[in-house]
């Protein structure tokens, strides 16, 4: 077992457990946490894709992508916090529940 | 030298979890915000080792960025108490 | 003494599994505001596991963003919801919404999943469940199929870009790689920056937050902080030509002493709210976009600068995208247009 | 002798941090747990930055090193006085023994 297998099996472990709740849970702002776990299991394969390397420096172009990505990943979590903020003051509804919208 | 820097680093990091269950057990968010605020002081702190251990100086700038931000959360928390108190006042936009 | 080789990767394991049940029981705690502290903390522990992966650039970023601003971001939501899932818990037309929530403060409570099982047949559960299942795991085993081949050592494309990082401009790689060799990705990445703010700014109103009277002790420590936050910002954008740091790691840092000044009372002053600060915001696509277009009278490719001026353009650039990933952040924040 | 020294203040440090978790999870109230964390984790972390000052390459490090404890330290400090004062605002009772 190395470091870097350890870290990137957590981050295959993190997407999953992301893309679990995405789909089972219903409220809205726990859907934006699973988005954020599932972006955070995927920068980890990348990073670990990255420290892989023989000589011990890491490959530059895995971690620019996922320095850019974090950036992006917040100002997503902010734009899908105010349309959950939109969609309570129009709809009265914080959740995405099938069968029994209010 | 190497492998006493990676215990401190163990036991700092056994500490912080020791944390977490501060932050899951509550029972007041003023107690999880303080979990939160251990992590803080001591995730500097191994930063700041692993930085010694892996001839790394810039993760001392990770510290530094850490120290910097440290309060963050906690004045947003603070301050979304105060406001959200007494609930649901003026909230008919 | 031989465990005493097997430290680094307990260390590993341990940050490992923290994440892993940090993330778990930020999904399923019942208790919403719980989840959100859970989930700071788990960017946090992810800065740590940043720094072991020899990821420090990573790292530089996700202290202020994962610890920081999204911690906010995701606070301030919180208190804009909590009065709303009181109101939902006192209507008559919502009694299975959050019975089991009294009056604690700071606490908005998820109905329990149970409540849902009533509603659907038995038989469309079950198969949902199975069909569900399937994917996860379909999805599990390909993902642990490419974890598992990460364990054959690859450069991949480390000797390329040292190849080519004399010509960049720049000694640290992965500036090189962000602002020359695929400067494509960051302008666009810029770009939806600004694209995630105009959407926020056509969906809410100005958020209440930080309206109420400064806090004496908050005021005194945002006074000390935020020119400090500003050094550290221009330190790191200097330090980003040879060692980690940069644009977005700097910006990062701006955005999140906009978001602590927001939080202390300070408000931007009228004059500034209008044309000058959407400058701000415009400034780092526009100074990209130009020098990017201009390299073409020259005969370059696009974004392809000279090797003689490449050091000039990456700074120029490097100082734009500060200013507007900073600015753009710390409005996120704040939420509504001005 | 220098190595040694540092070690020591390594190992002090991190008792303190151990006191300051230990508080955390075994004391009454938030106040209380307020006052153990604050206190022993920034003496902690000021006895690991002297100990890793000692180790330090330069002169520059060591003043690196300083600034950021003195900024936890007015971190924590704030912090602290924030929390206890919203769990004052909000009626949450100091314990008594």
């Amino acid at each position: 077992m190395s470091s870097v297998l350890v870290l990137a099996l957590t981050g295959a472990g993190l997407t999953l457990l992301g893309l679990h709740a995405l789909i089972v849970k219903a409220h809205l702002l726990r859907k934006i946490l699973a988005l954020n776990v599932i972006s955070s299991g995927i920068f980890l394969l990348l990073a670990g894709l990255a420290a892989r390397t023989p000589g011990g420096e890491p490959d530059p172009v895995p971690q620019a992508m996922v320095l850019t990505g974090i950036v992006v990943a917040v100002a997503a979590t902010a734009l899908a916090l105010a349309l959950l903020l939109a969609l309570r003051s129009a709809t009265g509804r914080t959740r995405l529940d099938d069968d029994n919208g209010q | 030298m190497q492998y006493f820097y990676f215990a401190l680093i163990l036991f700092l990091l056994l500490t912080l979890v020791a944390g977490l269950w501060r932050i899951r057990r509550g029972p007041t968010p003023a107690d999880r915000m303080l979990a939160a605020q251990l992590f803080g002081t001591t995730a500097a702190a191994i930063l700041l080792v692993l930085a010694e251990v892996s001839d790394a100086p810039a993760l001392r700038d990770v510290a530094l960025v850490l120290a910097l931000l440290a309060a963050i959360t906690v004045t947003a928390f603070t301050r979304r108490a105060r406001i959200s108190l007494p609930p649901g006042d003026d909230d008919a936009r | 003494m031989a465990w005493l080789t097997g430290l680094p990767l307990a260390v590993d394991l341990v940050l490992g599994a923290t994440l892993l049940w940090l993330a778990w029981r930020a999904l399923s705690s019942p208790d919403l505001f719980q989840a959100v502290a859970l989930f700071i903390a788990f960017g946090v522990i992810l800065g740590l596991v940043w720094a072991r992966l020899d990821a420090i650039d990573i790292a530089l970023a996700e202290i202020p963003l994962g610890a920081g601003v999204t911690g906010a971001l995701l606070l301030a939501a919180l208190s804009q919801l909590q009065p709303a899932e009181v109101d939902a818990r006192a209507a008559p037309s919502a009694t299975e919404a959050n019975e089991h929530q009294a009056g604690q403060p700071g606490q908005t409570a998820e109905t329990a999943d149970a409540d849902e099982a009533q509603h659907k047949p038995a038989v469309f559960r079950a198969l949902l469940a199975a069909v569900m299942g399937l994917l996860l795991f379909a999805a599990l085993f390909s993902l642990g199929l490419v974890t598992w081949q990460l364990w054959e050592p690859s450069s991949g494309l480390t000797q390329q870009v040292n190849t080519h990082l004399p010509e960049s401009g720049v000694e640290h790689p992965v500036t090189a790689v962000l602002l020359n060799f695929r400067g494509y990705d960051t302008l666009l990445e810029i770009a939806v920056l600004l694209l995630a703010l105009i959407g926020v700014w056509s969906l809410a109103t100005a958020s209440n937050l930080g309206d109420t009277t400064p806090e004496p002790v908050l005021a005194a420590l945002s006074r000390l902080l935020a020119p400090l936050m500003i050094l550290v910002a221009a330190y790191l954008v200097w330090v980003g030509a040879h060692a980690p740091g940069g644009a977005f790691q700097a910006g990062s840092v701006l955005g999140a002493a906009g978001v602590l000044l927001r939080l202390s009372g300070w408000r931007l002053p009228a004059g500034a709210a209008g044309w000058p600060l959407r400058l701000v915001l415009a400034l780092g696509v526009a100074v990209f976009a130009f020098i990017g277009l201009a390299v073409i009278g020259l005969g370059e490719p696009l974004l392809g600068y000279p090797t003689a001026w490449a050091k000039h353009a990456i700074l120029v650039i490097e100082l734009a995208a500060t200013l507007s990933i900073g600015a753009i952040l710390a409005s996120l924040f704040i939420g509504g247009r001005p | 002798m220098l190595a040694s020294l540092s070690v020591v203040l390594l190992l002090a440090g991190a008792a303190f941090f151990l006191g300051g978790s230990v508080g955390m999870l075994r004391f009454p109230d938030v106040y209380t747990r307020l006052h153990a964390l604050t206190k022993a984790d920034n003496l902690g972390l000021g006895l690991v930055v002297l100990g890793l000052m000692l180790q330090a390459e330069s002169l520059a490090a060591v003043g690196k090193l300083f600034v950021i404890w003195l900024l936890l330290l007015a971190a924590s400090a704030t912090a602290s006085q924030l929390v206890a004062s919203w769990a004052q605002e909000n009626g949450f009772a100091p314990w008594r023994g």
